[in-house]
């Protein structure tokens, strides 16, 4: 089986369904010949020409909006927003007509697309490189949104998404595009849309997280089990629709959530993930959810690590979960 | 029908205008159009009228919370809806489109259930009154973010240029609409991709209290057409058949494969922005008596009585007509209940999520 | 003392700064002759003038982000967005301009400005005149959020808001703007951002709100009161940074936190307020603490009434915590 | 310095040009420039093009993580620089603009401070390089979103108009940049507010890898201010001279309160986008070797050479004095340590409110 790296993965499975589809088209800042700034989409402008792999003008709001009509109109576009970060001056396609447009037509129109955004921090990329506004989208009914930590789930949701019938916020850690290569199937699987990833099973801890943390919270993980704590570690991959069943039954077996995410705290889906567990499983939790978040502040530059939940500020919160 | 040639030139001094304040033609081409199809524009002009005041009454009646009154819009919508094919063409409307709507074709009944929200709205009540929608005409339901809906319209017509569908889009908004972002980066995108699209400005020189004057400081509308290499096409909306025949040029000359243009109608709004203005607080009462002595209607029954194809007596037939059919869809409309309050939680994704179901479910108790 | 609406003591609260600060200008669409499509700025024109009061092309990018110009160059703007669902065309000039513009030049240049918006629902007004938008400030570093419910608290915060260092979303229920009259003093009073305001003590159960459901949850408690339990509610009347210490002092004293608002669910300050009651006071708690909020959808003309927090759906919540 | 006539016509089919490639004055008018003056102009284009190369070896040896380099804008950054009055008028650059700051005379250990993010700068390391901004010479922070410094820049105009401060709003940004809904937008206002500001694209005619024939079909950039009702200059802005006296009729026109105004220089960029870019991938290396022949500092040096303003020992002395002084200041940066953490919370607000005093104990504890 071959190995890839998720930015692999993410091209490989454009590849498969604009072979598999000929309704998919991409488009964004730079996708053509460029193949995207980090070359996502990396030959296929050779391969399925400049209609079906457009670059567009400078203008999200272009983008995205054209992406509404293009869906509308019968298409299945895969638009890209360079960085997400940069999501925000197109943003209102997205919230007033994307989100709302199966709603307002009562269901005569629909904007079948995907939004691939490169999210998060640690590449020095300072305040609009390393953004994760996932939150947005969440707080947004209309939209769904995946956020990927694996090269296997990428290729898998990504194409989930394509052939989603809602539009689709896909975020792509962009420090995870090169990180790690594993084996990832050459055939065609699909990962739900709304289904969390138990990446270890444990008994002492609920880690919950998803997109970037991963890393950090799988490497805390480690250190917790060497130290004999048996954490389980929880991946969303969906934030919207996250799946609640998954992280209730984990918590109801640990007693103790710890939820990591590395977008600011305030109004965040991490405070949604905990404030839901207290609210539906008080009885059962040993201790109060916490959450290990970024800051809420612009994202500095000179502290592109230490903005984000670090092993150790993890270690540190489940300590105290575990000694509460 | 594919353009002979061209009759219009973009970016003109002037508005162009075929039909003079007296109704005389004063093109300097033939009109060729049957008197049916003209008598047809008439009716329609006239039907829009008489479907704005029945809007405000329903208004003054509590029987619907808002409408933007199109009054003074009628030439340059019916114009609009003539030159489209309808129901192959997209249209992109906007909430001042209820005459467009009607000269569309909507069912009068969709039109009447969009308006009082109620089960005869095939938007299940979920928009406010003057936001209709139509997949089956294909007629993309209006949004009421300004301009939001000019890269929609881009995207579409991308999508017909990519598959040779031989459709246009086409998308109206007002004067105030153009100082929008989206309306920017819309119109730049259709016009690079050579896409078949046509975004028509109703400009009657009111963004609600704002006057042109602090809108803009270009010299027309049609002028901004030079920002994305396009035609920008300067028309009297007051003129029915200018408006009919530029659309129509811009149109085919989109359906010919030759990208997009902008076509700027000057019209004059005749009323409030809406139900919920007050205009008398920014715009003179003497301004608008003087505006309304420049009516699309009469300008256009002056041109007809000169071909002997208005008469009094058949005016005021048609009017009670309309009036009858209008007054028939509403009582269709008025028989439907109200929407299901549970309604409200679907269409919002394909399928309901379990959050969704959560809440449907919470409210499904309340209300038992 | 004079009584007022909530319109009126903004524009008192308007005029006042205008008159003793001649750097305050207002901008906005129809702010001028027509003096706000709400009447916010009614006369104001008449008194200072067209360069005072300033009506904008139809642009919430140009109006924000020339408020961000105006506020740097010196002058202390006052944005009007007609209705919050209109800020997302220009949000990305309160995200990346307004929010950090302080953090990105290390304190150089500064962007005292407010912007004040017509939130919520109850008018009638569908998907794009009924939202609330606040956690979407309230999760962006750089941002403060007010969200007002009363006419005197109305006139002192506009006030503090106008003089504050920092740009002040300021957001205003329109459903509350002519609901009722209070008393508002003539003179010059401020009310601090940050500080929430106990509008009843009580011992039972918290009830914490904020804007347009205040209204409900005061009935809602006058229910319950009347019924023999004794709620305590609470304002939170800044949302960015919210009154923790007053929530928590409050969580403490009766045990029971329902949280209450019209936004939607998901990431929303709600969340955010109960995650973190959970997190701090999790031993002192005798129940879960619960949210009622806004639902996850577009907000649908049909149901206007029935989307926000009714009485009935507090008081279910209330015996929920109360029984359990 | 009042204008005393106008000398350029906006919307000209040909790019405003006065010295030719053989370095001949080739303009209707004398120059007037005082021979210190322009040797001033070689001077900053030269240490513009050294800054260049400097900055791209710091990537190089892994001191600093990002450049957008600017050789081949040198011309126009340089006449821009010297068209404004440095630290009364308002400067809203953008990331590709190094040169620009050099000419503006923003201290070299700013520069140097900020394109390494330590202590030296006095944004405390919190943005990007190639991201500076000084409150003391007017110069508004970089910020990395396109076009979200154009309508700031409109506010601030407006500002300088309702105060009388004399003062004018220059603004500069790409030619990918007008395509942002942003742009149109703030150019709007400031033209409809009559105010001071300029807005000047540097026209590379490429965004990353997006020629200007995707970006847009206007024939123009300078033509986009029909949309604004200002004037367009379209200028070769590989020659100083015209950089420097169309920006400087423009800005001069804005102070005498004839308003806002749209410049485009016509530039190339001889690198790639920036650091993290690979142009080879969509710009072909023939396309750029001719292009590089033309060369806006060759073509000054022409001009010199004629006027026996330029030899090439004083030009050489000139490169080391430049070097020198830019090893200099980037030593001194070098010297000043890393940013504070706990630093990364302060300048979010005015003051720290609570959650920021528990996020920045929760990092001081970790780093203790
Ligand atoms: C993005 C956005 N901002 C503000 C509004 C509020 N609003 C509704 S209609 C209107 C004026 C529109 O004027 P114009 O485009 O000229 O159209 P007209 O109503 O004159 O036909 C405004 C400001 C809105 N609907 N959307
Ligand atoms: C809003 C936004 N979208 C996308 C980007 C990513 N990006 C950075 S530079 C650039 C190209 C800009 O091109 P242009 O405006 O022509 O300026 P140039 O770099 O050629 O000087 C892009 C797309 C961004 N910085 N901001
Ligand atoms: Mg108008
Ligand atoms: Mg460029």
């Amino acid at each position: 089986m071959p190995t890839m790296t998720m930015i692999q993965a993410i091209n490989t499975a454009l590849d498969e369904e604009m072979s598999r589809d000929e309704r998919v088209l991409l488009l964004g800042e730079d996708v053509g010949k460029r193949g995207g700034v980090f070359l996502a989409t990396e030959g296929l402008q050779q391969k399925y020409g400049p209609d079906r792999v457009m670059d567009s003008p400078l203008s999200e709001a272009a983008i995205l909006g054209a992406a509404v009509g293009l869906a509308a109109h019968g298409m299945r576009p895969v638009a890209e927003i360079q960085f997400a970060d940069y999501v925000f001056p197109g943003i209102d396609q997205l919230f007033s007509q994307a989100a709302k447009l199966r709603y307002r037509s009562g269901g005569q129109f629909t904007a079948p697309m995907v939004v691939r955004m490169p999210t998060g921090g640690g590449v020095k990329g300072g305040h609009h490189h390393s953004q994760s506004p996932e939150a947005h989208f969440a707080h947004t009914g209309g939209l769904k949104v995946v956020v990927v930590s694996t090269p296997y789930d990428t290729k898998g949701l990504l194409k989930a998404a394509i052939r989603n019938d809602d539009p689709v916020v896909f975020l792509e850690p962009k420090r995870l595009y090169r990180a790690t290569r594993e084996e990832v199937p050459g055939d065609d699987y699909l990962i739900p849309i709304g289904r969390a990833a138990i990446r270890r099973e444990g008994a002492d801890i609920s880690l919950i997280s998803y997109g970037g943390p991963m890393v950090e919270t799988q490497k805390a993980a480690e250190e917790m089990a060497a130290a004999g704590i048996d954490p389980e570690v929880i991946d969303l991959r969906t934030v919207m629709p996250w799946d609640k069943e998954t992280v209730l039954n984990s918590a109801a077996k640990t007693g103790r959530v710890l939820m990591i995410s590395e977008a600011p705290r305030m109004a965040s889906v991490a405070s949604e993930v905990t404030a839901t567990v207290s609210e539906e499983l008080f009885d059962q939790l040993l201790a109060p959810p916490m959450r290990v978040t970024g800051f809420d502040i612009p994202y500095p530059l000179a502290q592109d690590k230490l903005y984000m939940p670090t092993v150790t500020r993890i270690l540190n919160a489940a300590k105290k979960l575990l000694d509460y | 029908m594919v353009q002979e040639k061209v009759r219009f030139q973009p970016f003109s001094g002037e508005p162009v205008r075929l039909i003079d304040e007296q109704g005389h033609w004063i093109a300097g081409f033939e009109h060729g159009l049957p008197p049916d199809l003209l008598r047809r524009f008439y009716r329609d002009m006239l039907a829009a009228r008489i479907l704005d005041e029945k809007l405000i009454i329903l208004i003054r009646t509590g029987k619907t919370s808002f409408v933007a009154p199109h009054s003074g819009h009628e030439g340059a919508q019916v114009g609009i809806a003539h030159a489209l094919r309808k129901g192959h063409d997209w249209l992109f409307p906007y909430y001042r489109d209820m005459g467009l709507m009607l000269a569309m074709e909507l069912p009068l009944v969709e039109i009447f259930g969009q308006t009082l929200g109620n089960a005869a709205d095939p938007a299940k009540g979920r928009q406010m009154p003057s936001h209709p929608g139509s997949k089956k005409l294909n007629i993309f339901s209006v949004c009421s973010a300004i301009a939001s809906h000019i890269p929609p319209a881009a995207g579409a017509a991308i999508s017909m240029k990519l598959r040779r569908t031989g459709q246009v889009a086409v998308c109206t908004f007002g004067d105030g609409a153009t100082s929008e972002g989206d309306w920017h980066a819309g119109i730049n995108f259709a016009a690079v991709q050579g896409a078949p699209a046509v975004f028509v400005c109703q400009n009657n020189r009111y963004a609600i209290s704002v006057n042109i004057s602090r809108q803009t400081a270009s010299e027309s509308i049609a002028i901004k057409a030079h920002a994305y290499g396009i035609p920008g096409y300067y028309v009297d909306g007051m003129d029915v058949l200018a408006s009919y025949f530029v659309m129509q040029e811009a149109i085919e000359r989109a359906r010919a494969g030759h990208g997009a243009s902008l076509v700027e109608l000057v019209v004059n709004r005749f009323g409030p922005h809406s139900s919920a203005d007050d205009d008398s607080r920014y715009r003179s009462r003497e301004e608008l008596a003087a505006e309304r002595l420049h009516d699309p209607l009469v300008r256009f029954q002056r041109f007809l009585e000169k071909q002997d194809l208005w008469d009094a007596n058949w005016a005021n037939e048609l009017g009670l007509e309309i009036s009858k059919e209008l007054e028939a869809a509403l009582q269709e409309a008025l028989q439907t209940g109200e929407p299901d309050p549970l309604e409200m939680f679907d269409d919002v994704f394909a399928a309901r999520p379990w959050h969704l179901e959560e809440q449907r479910r919470l409210v499904a108790e309340e209300l038992r």
